[in-house]
Parts: structure tokens; C-alpha cells; sequence
């Protein structure tokens, strides 16, 4: 890849897919982890889990070690994920009701969760429950997840396929939960929030720093050495 | 003691206009469809309905609200395959929408079964659902302080249940079941089958007795992900 | 019995024995009725339900539907009441932690809860766990049971047992709950509190209301009639 | 993923001077007599002992409180059928007590688990236990308001375990057990029996085994109530 190509076309031609962006966000999942996955693209995280490393996933409506969907025409609709997709149970799974299911995301059970996002700003404030103030508003478990888990990651295209940045300095869309993302798993990049700076960690080895930052709201603080973002074709 | 009522409409036959309802489920996953379709064929009006979602379709709530029956939802989320029932009327300024983050939901329908009045969670802190709810700071962080939900009747399903009402789930259809079973002043279940006191392992019931008024057999309860896919509509007393 | 005794022999003499004071109680007690009984003399309410009238007894520590103790030797220690005393189960009984059983009692889920007391002033507070500021405090559940249960009942003596009141204007003991007492059942007399009063429902046949009144630290008050209180032999 | 440890002693091994302790248990039903054991014979002091009581005999809690290792116990009833160990400690001012109604008691380990820092309750309003603690009206009733209580540390007792920490108990030994899994930073649970992950029936699982850390196999567990009849007294290591 050239180094003279235009940030656009760079951002259009060499990202990350979603199930790229899901891989590497699986990478840091340790073994034996609880883990709940926001609804739609987060949920790809699941398949993506490293030979050796099994994590146990938590759905909102009361699941707790649930697995892959079952083939078509065997779904057990008392059986879902909080997406309302048909699961299946992996053994040493455990049925709950909704307060013991939000006590453990409240409560600081939950090791990780991975959540889709409209905007992150610098100090770590997420925007991914609506655009404005029009239609009809739906939050479901969006703002207990952020205020519960350990750690809260975002997995998110690196800018709006218009090119307006999607990591910004204050989030303009109504807000999820302030200041409770410590990482975000980016089309181009990793970057980790710490003292409210976003710090760059990796990047797509084809661009540069200033190639980012330009696509980027905030300003990308650098400590320590950024390392290549590099991911198996999928 | 014999908890047992002889038909969903028998059942339901309490609730009035104005009622507080909440409904049992998390989209079709342990949705009564029965007992909500017997409460369309009363057709009770401006009330007040409690349930993680506001409908699918043209059955259950969704049917319920196409029937014009719905003045208030407190839901977390809205949305759903077809939501046109609600969303149509919400856009229309028909139907009243308290939208609450579905953890806090959960909470507050147990504070009403627990006799909890508030309680404070982090939960929606410095966003617009918190908008003029007292904050207070706990060892350095801020939380909002949420009140009880309670209701004036629950509609639930369940698998068993025995003539003390006590009660076991299938699977994930638990979700907000047994908390609403907790806080509304009369709890009516629908059950898959009913069975003699002692016929559930004490050790295995999820909603001892002592919170349902009422219990009602439908041994082949419909399904509501599967109503849609097969287009159902219910207009009380048919499936049109 | 001549009229002409001393209260205080009236008091000695002709009074209800605990298990006619928990026979009078179980009278009151509704079929089907969730009910909690302190430990110790009101659990005595549980052996005089009338015929055909079945209540449904919780115990603090996790069950609903106990029974009666098990025959000495056949005791499981997991399957205790909240007396330590070990209890068994009826059909259609269940089992739940703490919080839920507590859920029970603060979320008017009781019918009735029938405890001992100290003092009770015509408010209705109750004062039943502590006499003064010395020895060991101990509380169990009963600040719980007076505020959750939709009728607090009372069994207790009429006076102790040097004479001295204990249904008074004001408790002068630590109280366990206020305005929280609805009805009283004592060794003489059943008695309602409504609105800040002390009403006279039931006395002995053998003594006159001055005589109870003697014996009685606040006003009597009469709305209508006062029955007898009869009961059996036991 | 596999939580089991090979003995009492280094499941608890990790307790230090200074912990808080929660320790599950109504009196003997349900208490983890052979963890607390092993606790004394690893002697850590200083210990904040969380239990509905403070100890019965000579054995369990009150073998901890002989051994001097509770400076501070959390409880509703430390009365018991011989409470000497507490007693004469706490008459002789050599250890602390707060003494909190056992309904908030409960909910107030539900609570640190759950991640709700404070709640509103009726219970002991007006009494010298509220004394000092904030009040609010709800609805023309008053409340006082209660926080959380966390642990470093539950030992608790249950009936079967599995690899995940999934648990079972036995009868009304489940109490504040399955509160305590909830609220404390390492979970340490005895069971009667270890299976698979698989080996208990999801729909009968009391505490997911998420809010469990470590658990160890005793096969036939010494009830306290048993020990006390008996005469037993543990003084570290050996039986007196």
C-alpha cells in the first residue's frame, strides 16, 4: 500500500472488517472469563475466542454459559439471547431471573462487556443508545452493562461512513453512561482510554499516526511504543 | 387451599380500566398469550402496562394496544421485529412511554415486591433518563435514585404450578416472571400444567406460593415468536 | 368467682393460660392465610387452628408450609425454624434465601405475624426485644416482621408478673417498631388499637371492666359492645 | 475452567489478618464448619465475622471468637443456645458489634452484590438501631436509609458443586448463603459433592456459579447443632 494515498480511500479500502474487529477484541478475553456481548455485531466476538480459551457468556435475560444458535427448525423460543435469537446451552450453564441477571451485571460480576457505539469521547463517555431526540427511543440493558462490568470495550467503526469521526472530544449524541469505556477495538486501531486521553495502542501497520489522528475527533496520545494491528484474513 | 381458576378469562376477569398491569415475558420468551388475549376479549381500558418490550406483531401487547387499550407503557425497549402497534401510536401521541434501562426495570419491579420505596444505581447517571431524579455520591461515585414499581395485577406465565401457586419457569422464559409475580397486589399465572401441593420439589420452586392469587391450566400454550412468523393477528375472540 | 377480690388476685387466678391466649389468636386466623409466629410462645398459635382452616406458616430462615417437629431422633438440622428448632414440611412447601424471605415480610406478602412483647403503647409501638442498655442485644427478625406483615398481631400477658402494665400510654423500653400493633390478645382481654387507642373488643366474663382497666397502663376505650372472651380448656 | 481446590486449608488460605469474613449459615443450617476451621488453624486476626449470629459452643464461629481472631461482628442475633465466646468478649469490651435487624441484614449483602450502594426500608424506623442514619418519606411513610455491606471474603456451605461453581443446597441451610456468593470479592464454597459442568440441571441451580471462586469437596460435613449436643469444642487443629 502506498503511503501517499488519501485518508479517505485509505479508511474505504484498508480496515478492518466487523468479524476483524471481533477477532482481535476476543483476543484479550481470558480464559474462563464472564462475558456479555452487546446485541448485533459484539455478539461475532463469541466465535472468534482463541484454541484453548473459553469464556462464559451472560445474556441479559438470564442465561448464563449459553452457545452457538442451533440449526434452523430445532429453535427452543423460551431459549435466546437478549437479541431474541435462539441459543443453545453449553454444560454448566444456570437459568436466572432478571434481578439476579442484573445483579450481576451491576454488581461487578461480569469481567468484560462489549458494546457497539454511536460515539466515545475522550474521558470515556459512550453515546450508542440513540441518533436525536425523534422516533422512538430503546435503551434496554445499554446503561447497566457500562456502570457494571469491569471492563467496558467498544467495538466500533473508526468514523461514520460519512467520515465524521466516531472518537471525539465530547459526544453530541445523548449519552449511554459517562465516563465507563477503558478500551475501544477500532476499524483502524486499538486505543485505550486512561486519565481521559484516548491512547493510541495499535494501528493498521499501512498508515501512519497522522493518517489516524486525522480520522480521529480527539487528539491519539502516544505512550510507550504502538505495535502493528494485525488480524487473519476471516 | 386451591389457588386454581377454571379458564384465562375467569382469570383475568378482575382487571379494569385504569388497571396497572404488568406482563410477564422478554419479547415472546414467557409471554402469557393466553391470559393476554383473554384481557383483549374483556377489552379493559387506559392501562397502565409493565413489560420489558411494547409489543410484536399483532398479538399479545401489540394486540392489546391495536385494541386501544394501552394509555401508558414502561418498557426498556420498545422495538421489535414489527413494532408497528406501538410505534404508531407513540408517534401519533397516543400512548404514554416511561422508558427505563432495563436493569433498573428489573430492580424497581423487585423494590415493589421487597418493599424497597428507592434505592440508588449507577445506572443512567449524567444521561437523560436520569433527568430530575435525586443523585447522591456513595464512596465517591454518583448514583440516581430509582423508586418501586408496583402494579395492581400480574400476568405470568409459568410451567408448573401446584394448587398453592408455588412455581418453576422453562428455561430462560424466568426473566421478569417471578420479580412481577413479587410486586403486584394480584398475581395470575398461566401454567403449562398444574399439579397437587407437593407435586414440585420444594427445592426446585422459583416463586414460592405466597406471591400468586391465582393459577390457570393451558397445557399448550402459544408461542409468540412463532405466532409471528406465521403472521398472526388476534382482534379478541379471533386470529384474523 | 366473687366480685369482691383484688385485681391482683384476679390477675393470679383467673387469666388465660399461653396456649388459651394462642388459642384465642388462632381464631382470628384466616384458611389459606400466610402467617409468621415469633419464637417461641406464639408459635404455640400453630396447634389451635380451628378445623378446616389450613395457614400457611414462614420461618425468617427460608421456608413456607413447616409443620410440626419431628419425632425426637428424626431431626434434620438443615430443616429448622428461625428458633433453631427443627420443623417439618407440608405439602406444596418451598425453599428461598434470606433476601427473598425477607422480600415476604417487608413486602406485606404476610397476612398476619403474631409476636410476644414487652410493652405496647395505645399507638401501637412495640417494644420487644431489649429491657435496658445492658447484657447482649439481640433482634432477629422482628423489626423486620412489625412493619412488613398487613396485620401485627400481639400475644402477651396483661401485666407482668410483679403487676406492672405493659399495655401503657408510652413504651418506655427500646422500641422494636412504631404505631405498628393492630390487635392484642393478652391472659384477660382482646384488645384493637385504632387510631392512637386502645379499644376493648374481648374480657373475661369474670371481671369488670374497671377491674381490667386497673390492670391496664392507658385508657380502655369502648366502641360498642364487649364480648366475652371464652375459651377452652387446654 | 475448573474452580476446585484440593482441601479446606488452601481454600482458605488467602484470608489475612484484617478481612472481612462473611460467613454463611443460621445458625448451624447451612454454617461451613470445616472452612471456619481451617480458618482458625490458619489463625488470621483482626477479622470482621459477617453472620446472622455470633456463634453457638465451641465450635465455628465461637471457636473463632475463643481463638481471638474477630475483632467485629455483624449480626442480627449473637444469642444462641451457649453463647458464652461472644458474650463474655463483648461484656468485656474486647469486641465490637453492630447489630442490624436480620430482613436488613439480608438485604443489605443482597444489595453489595447486586451493586446497590443504598435503599430505603421501613424497618426499624423510629428505633435506637436507626439511630444516626439518614431518613425520607415515600408516599407519606418513613424509611430509613441503609448501605450495602461487602466482604472480602464468603465461606460458605452448599450441597453440590459443580467446576463452574454452580451450587445447591440443602433445604433451609440455603438462608444467607446464596446472599453471601453474591457479595464478596473471593467466594470460597464447601459442597457435600463436586460433578462436572453439566452435573446439575441449569433450572435448578440456586447460585450461578459467576459469584463463585473456589470450591472444595467435603463429603460428610459436621452439623454444628450435632457438635454442640456432643459436647465439642475446636481449638485449632485438634477437637478439645
Amino acid at each position: 500500500m502506498s503511503a501517499d494515498m488519501s485518508n479517505t480511500a485509505l479508511a474505504e479500502d484498508t480496515r478492518l472488517s466487523s468479524a476483524q474487529m471481533a477477532w482481535r477484541a476476543a483476543q484479550d478475553i481470558k480464559d474462563g472469563a464472564y462475558v456479555n456481548l452487546g446485541i448485533g455485531f459484539p455478539e461475532m466476538v463469541a466465535r472468534y475466542q482463541p484454541p484453548g480459551r473459553q469464556a462464559i457468556f451472560h445474556t441479559e435475560n438470564g442465561i448464563l454459559n449459553f452457545g452457538e444458535a442451533p440449526k434452523p427448525g430445532q429453535e427452543d423460543w423460551d431459549l435466546i439471547n437478549a437479541g431474541k435469537k435462539a441459543v443453545t446451552l453449553k454444560p454448566g450453564a444456570a437459568f436466572f431471573h432478571h434481578a439476579d441477571s442484573f445483579a450481576m451485571v451491576r454488581g461487578g460480576h461480569l469481567d468484560v462487556a462489549i458494546l457497539g457505539a454511536l460515539q466515545v469521547s475522550e474521558n470515556g463517555d459512550l453515546a450508542n443508545w440513540r441518533v436525536g431526540s425523534k422516533g422512538v427511543p430503546a435503551v434496554g440493558g445499554a446503561m447497566d452493562l457500562v456502570h457494571g462490568a469491569k471492563q467496558v470495550f467498544v467495538i466500533t467503526d473508526h468514523a461514520t461512513k460519512n467520515g465524521e469521526p466516531k472518537l471525539v472530544e465530547t459526544c453530541t449524541f445523548p449519552l449511554t453512561g459517562v465516563a465507563c469505556i477503558t478500551r475501544i477495538y477500532t476499524s483502524h486501531a486499538v486505543i485505550d482510554i486512561a486519565n481521559g486521553r484516548f491512547v493510541l495502542r495499535e494501528k493498521l501497520p499501512g498508515m501512519s499516526v497522522e493518517e489516524l489522528q486525522a480520522m480521529t475527533g480527539a487528539k491519539l496520545h502516544i505512550e510507550g511504543s504502538v505495535t502493528d494491528l494485525i488480524v487473519p484474513a476471516l | 387451599m386451591d389457588k386454581r381458576s377454571v379458564s384465562a378469562a375467569e382469570a383475568v376477569s378482575a382487571i379494569d380500566e385504569g388497571a396497572v398491569v404488568m406482563i410477564g415475558g422478554f419479547g415472546g420468551s414467557g409471554a402469557p398469550i393466553e391470559l393476554i388475549h383473554a384481557l383483549i376479549d374483556k377489552r379493559p381500558r387506559n392501562l397502565t402496562v409493565i413489560n420489558n418490550n411494547a409489543g410484536n406483531g399483532r398479538i399479545g401487547i401489540a394486540a392489546m394496544i391495536d385494541a386501544g387499550m394501552v394509555a401508558k407503557m414502561i418498557c426498556s425497549f420498545p422495538k421489535s421485529s414489527d413494532p408497528r402497534a406501538f410505534t404508531e401510536r407513540y408517534l401519533a401521541g397516543e400512548i404514554e412511554l416511561e422508558l427505563v434501562p432495563q436493569g433498573t426495570l428489573a430492580e424497581r419491579i423487585r423494590a415493589g415486591g421487597a418493599g424497597i420505596p428507592a434505592f440508588y444505581t449507577p445506572t443512567a447517571y449524567g444521561t437523560e433518563l436520569a433527568e430530575g431524579k435525586p443523585v447522591a455520591e456513595f464512596d465517591g461515585r454518583h448514583y440516581v435514585q430509582e423508586r418501586w414499581l408496583k402494579a395492581d395485577f400480574a400476568i405470568i406465565k409459568a410451567e408448573i404450578g401446584d394448587t398453592h401457586g408455588n412455581l418453576t419457569y422453562s428455561k430462560a422464559a424466568r426473566n421478569f416472571n417471578p420479580l412481577m409475580c413479587m410486586a403486584a397486589t394480584k398475581t395470575i399465572v398461566q401454567v403449562s400444567k398444574v399439579v397437587e401441593a407437593g407435586g414440585i420439589d420444594p427445592e426446585h420452586v422459583v416463586t414460592p406460593g405466597i406471591f400468586v392469587d391465582h393459577v390457570v391450566e393451558i397445557p399448550s400454550p402459544q408461542q409468540e415468536e412463532e405466532m409471528i412468523r406465521a403472521g398472526l393477528q388476534y382482534e379478541g375472540g379471533v386470529y384474523a
